[in-house]
């Protein structure tokens, strides 16, 4: 056991550090600091191709496309080192972290030569298309419908939270290809140009009053067939393989954050602090600083090769719980200021209820703890190997 | 002992629910958030002519019905559920409050008809940091509900209630956007302002607690209201809403978060009947009351209003739905006079558990 | 709404508390102050018989069977003016509140005759025998035994968490006559003898290290049809009754008593609370101060003539969750002394974790809040209608 | 970084995990709870020949096996599943930092070897209270684990460490009962006992303050596998228990209790190898540490245990059952060396956020 580098972590980190500091363009890369989501789409891309010409673009993928197949350890220092210099994967999440894990996994040959390049250099910019306003926890009961015309693919139908769908080239989606078998049997893998008649992308605004998310509507929208990952009716399978990139890609954050960015605001005041509030406070550390070391334990499981399991659902709710407690506490220490739009706080505080919705409800994330972690039973389920049409919808 | 309303002050809540539903819905108020006034006058007289909803709790002799906090909650509850009322907080609550506790008969006389008949507006506030000297005042309450509406404001300053014209020299009064888009605010700036003191030979501590236990009564009305409401349309949601095939509230955690949120709600619905109970009677324990509605109350309206955004999934998250506003409604109330880990000090100390200091 | 006592309930309240203050033996009648068991049950029969004689044995019964049939207002004040002066039905419960009402709704009018007015003098002394170690939450899947033998039915198995069992006379007892009918149906109800050889009473020992409850072991026990209580096979809805008789006579409650012993705690140690704990003890109160309204709100309905419904369940959890974080408290102001064997809050922080289980546990509540409140689904119930004997058990 | 034990660690609690399920488990840790002594000293010696237990942490130069806090932290928390070891917690740790801190090496090569080989049982306590003058000590140890079994005696007093021969004329120790039937406690009285100052010439208030740092995180790896087991346990139950035709562990307000249970569990096992890590490195975050782990460990043991009894239904709350010995455990560990409150209260001045006062 030991919490400090290796002399070989040490010596990555240097290097990466000091590419970092050489390669970051002037006002740097911060997600927030970028303006408008055109605008954060064209500086992220001009970076990108900074990297890639470094062999910076993809450091996760295999050195067959173009990545350096890092291990989850050093992964974790070239995470932990672009959050020094403020820089993430922002709009090119999609691309990087979900659609090209998956394509190098279940693509074909063909679709991994034409599209995994563009995609490393921020040419090609992805939306996932997965979620509806019908399949929200119950994802695999999708209802936009695609149907076989010669070499094409027509697609109908409506998705919703897909993440910078606005800026977007294309988009890896699911369609449901036959309604006859059982929900998870129907599904098929497309990738969609999103750049065509038949796509409209329709912002939604946040109750935050942002923008992040967006509808996606299609009607009579075509995808070659040649777009087609894996086999028909074999998409949810591939779908698990997205979701499971997804996921940890989230693995890496800094919950300290939260709890730092609060003892900013007390300094700043210099308002003291109430006996229960900084009970609170310190409840508030302890929860974040054990979130951070049971993070590390299972950095260092996946870096031995064991395969991460449930503990992400975990970390997951105790993250979003934190974020909640920091955004009370942050409103609490700012007492009547907090009625001022644009606070310290006021973003964390109405962004906050949604971190227990997005990437899966509090409720399925504690399902998958019992279930995969503690050999919990499933939940009955009356429809199980039923038609998806014979399963009653809202 | 006999804790129900009477068939009145049933039939009085009806006729409310109804009024508002009709008249100031929540999507009323969404749309009166985009402006700077806030709310309606057109519908602000329809309060005062059709319900005489403005002189609720002001005496007969000065226009009003007479009635007391009994009435007057359930005003608030009402209108809290759909988050309306405008200026019918600051003006006929808070003003009317401040004024009965601290002017003499005489300027009852002169200033309730008005508040009463909603054909002047009264904004009221906290002012403890404002120096005030020889009929002038100088210097800046940060927040005051419905400041840039009023005809009229009062402010309790430590040597006592003042009233000032809110178009008199050295009085600036500007809108602010808050976080909460359904109520409206203003700063405002004194220097060397004339102004009016009010109340003079009455005890102006007395008159100020009691004022302060009296908003925070009312408020926590609006704040059952507002969470009864969110908890309603959250369970009609799950009842609804199809996953799996089968309604999200047959599953026994979604049935188990609406059992809890359930139970926070009528508790703090029974400290707040209690609360005005108290409140109407003039009782003794008005300060108990103000600290424990203010604690549950609170806890009421924002558990409510993250469970309804919770269990609406996504969509509750979306600007579009009104879940949002109440959220928002929920964080600025509970801050309004005092906070509820400062009211829980406060009920420690006058329960003997804590040293005051 | 008002709540002081009208002329009437003032004029009720002083008739109780003279007839009590004229009445109640030297040295009370304080079931905790009682010694052993058979000690409590020899007082509390002396003082059963003193109120049978003044009319006060069963106040809520109607007067037909010896009762003045209350309005549940002035029961409350009976009960409050009875708290007052520590004077509780204790081992004569099951009687008085369970067996009794049952009785009186469902018996015949020979065991009405036979049973009541024993009862009412405290002659009876009554056991519930319903639970079984197999049957908690799921009370109707209870699997002990009868089985007709000419006038009598013989009974088979075992019960658990009977109160008073080992001093009582007599236990209202649920067996199972029919298994091949779904598990609703195939339950009779019965009235049995407890001395007689086929039975056992065995004390449990709680993990508070004392003595409440009992094992009930039947071996070919008897039980004369004349104690068959309605038809074969129609038990569970009587047992329906005693439970709903049950529930409502844990109505009355003094909840604030939480926070008062806490506060004479704190005056007896004379050792200032620090701010956090203070914040609790506030929050404490106001959670007992609001519980004891909402009771008082519910009383108000139940009064007027309205049928009380499921919030008896949100009270349930809630003063387990009052006990369960006054004992917290109470064993944090203790400091080092909570070590102490016999200190101030051993009982109650020993005996808390049983108030989410007994008479129905956590889960059970909010389920019967959200289905019968909330008018939310039930579970969907894979054996549903399925003959007893099918249903799997531990 | 790594967070992970070595392959030797791995076995060592392996084998362990092996010893404590045989010689002493949970079954005999309840026969013992009724003898005075709480321990077998058959199996006590076993420890010592066997595993070398007592010795683990004591350097080779004594007699020990010179690990550090990360093999101690595997012991204490494998003897935690069982609420097993006896005096080993007072003797072997406790007693074992006390030296390590406050004595000289002359003192340790006198003391040490007969706890590391078992031998001699020691037993500390802190004792601020003491009026220590002249070589003798008079006053009041209140509760000091397992003094009644002590060969030797150890207190931090205000002045430093000192020794004490429990036989010694002025030292009554009392074997006392505790809500924990599972350790052993004593009451010490001192009536002019002649006392031996250890650590002449060392600093005593950091030798102090390192040691209760210590003793903190050594309590808290007792509370991660004492919180382990009952999870195990409760999951394992819920598994079985069959309600309504299906394991209880099927319904989802009892899997979302487990996976409640089994993150707190987890949250507190990842502070409490790191604590260990720090202690073993001498880290100067070790108060930092202590206070986290304390904080954590003690809320993670709380409720495993209470989670126990509530999943194993009216069963868990029987004598019978071994989940209230835990849950007793759960109470007393919690107030050793500071409660929670206190610790996050420490905390929250160490990060800052709280003036000290």
């Amino acid at each position: 056991m030991d919490f400090e580098d290796t002399p070989d972590e040490a010596a990555f980190r240097a290097e990466v550090a000091g590419f970092l500091d050489r390669n970051l363009p002037e006002g740097g890369v911060r997600y927030h600091d970028m303006g408008t989501m055109e605008e954060k789409a064209r500086r992220q891309r001009e970076w990108q191709l900074i990297l890639h010409e470094h062999g910076w673009s993809v450091p996760t993928w295999s050195a067959e496309w173009g990545g350096r197949a890092l291990t989850p350890a050093k992964n974790v220092i070239w995470r932990q080192e672009c959050d020094r210099v403020g820089v993430g994967e922002g709009v090119l999440n999609g691309g990087l972290s979900m659609l090209g894990p998956t394509l190098i996994a279940h693509g074909s040959q063909e679709q991994k030569e034409r599209l995994l390049e563009p995609t490393a250099r921020g040419e090609i910019l992805w939306a996932q298309l997965f979620s509806e306003p019908g399949s929200g926890s119950d994802l695999a009961s999708l209802a936009t419908r695609a149907v076989r015309d010669g070499d094409d693919w027509i697609v109908n139908g409506q998705k919703v939270w897909s993440s910078f769908a606005n800026v977007a080239d294309m988009g890896f989606l699911l369609v449901r290809t036959d309604a006859r078998k059982p929900k998870h049997q129907g599904i098929t893998y497309l990738l969609i140009d999103l750049h065509q008649p038949g796509v409209e992308v329709r912002p939604l605004i946040e109750m935050t009053g942002g923008n992040h998310f967006n509808e996606v509507f299609f009607s009579d929208a075509r995808v070659p067939v040649a777009n087609q990952v894996g086999a028909e009716g074999a998409g949810w399978g591939i779908a698990r393989t997205t979701l499971m990139y997804e996921r940890s890609s989230i693995g890496s954050f800094s919950v300290l954050g939260h709890f730092e960015r609060l003892r900013d605001l007390i300094r700043e005041r210099g308002v003291p602090v109430d006996a229960v509030t900084a009970d609170e406070l310190a409840r508030l550390y302890v929860r974040a600083r054990s979130l951070d070391l049971l993070n590390k334990r299972v950095l260092t499981k996946v870096s031995q090769g064991q395969v991460p399991g449930a503990e992400g659902s975990v970390m997951k709710n105790e993250i979003s719980d934190v974020m909640l407690a920091a955004a009370d506490i942050g409103i609490r220490l700012l007492g009547e200021d907090a009625l001022a739009p644009g606070h310290a706080y006021e973003h964390d505080f109405l962004f906050a209820p949604s971190m227990h919705l997005g990437g899966g409800t509090e409720e399925i994330m504690k399902n998958l703890v019992a279930e995969q972690v503690l050999g919990l039973p499933r939940e009955p389920d009356a429809f199980k190997g039923k038609p998806f049409d014979e399963v009653p919808r809202s | 002992m006999n804790f129900a309303f009477s068939e009145e002050q049933d039939e009085f809540r009806e006729l409310l629910r109804r009024f508002v539903e009709e008249r100031w819905p929540v999507a009323e108020t969404r749309r009166l958030a985009e402006t700077d006034a806030g709310f309606d006058r057109a519908v602000w007289k329809q309060m005062a002519d059709e319900l005489g909803l403005q002189g609720l709790a002001v005496s007969e002799a000065h226009g009003g019905q007479g009635f007391g906090m009994l009435e007057l909650g359930i005003a608030l509850e009402e209108l809290g559920r759909q988050l309306a009322g405008g200026p019918f907080l600051a003006s006929a609550v808070l003003s009317n409050f401040a004024l009965s506790n601290g002017a003499t008969p005489e300027e009852h006389a002169e200033f309730l008809p008005g508040i009463a008949a909603g054909t002047s507006i009264s904004a009221w506030a906290d002012a403890p940091g404002l120096a005030v000297d020889n009929g002038r005042a100088s210097g800046r309450v940060a927040w005051c509900i419905d400041a840039h509406n009023a005809d009229l404001l009062l402010l309790t300053t430590r040597g006592g209630l003042i009233a000032l014209d809110p178009g008199a020299d050295g009085v600036s009064i500007v809108a602010a956007k808050a976080t909460d888009l359904t109520r409206k605010y203003a700063h405002i700036e004194l220097a060397g302002a004339p102004v009016r003191k009010l109340g003079v030979g009455l005890d102006p501590d007395a008159a100020a607690v009691k004022t302060r236990h009296q908003a925070v009564i009312a408020v926590a009305a609006e704040q059952v209201g507002a969470a009864a409401h969110c908890f309603d349309q959250a369970v009609a949601y799950v009842k609804e809403r199809l996953q799996f095939g089968r309604p999200v509230g047959g599953f026994q955690a979604v049935k188990h978060r609406a059992a809890d949120a359930y139970a926070v709600v009528e508790l703090a619905r029974s400290a707040a009947y209690w609360s005005w109970w108290v409140a109407a009677n003039d009782g003794a324990e008005l300060g108990e009351a103000a600290h424990v509605v203010k604690s549950i109350a609170s806890e009421a309206a924002r558990t409510a209003a993250y469970e309804n955004i919770h269990l609406h999934g996504g969509y509750g998250f979306t600007w579009e739905h009104d879940a949002h506003l109440y959220y928002r409604r929920a964080a600025a109330n509970e801050v309004f006079q005092g906070d509820p880990v400062a009211h829980r000090a406060a009920l420690a100390v006058e329960l003997g558990v804590l040293v005051a200091g």
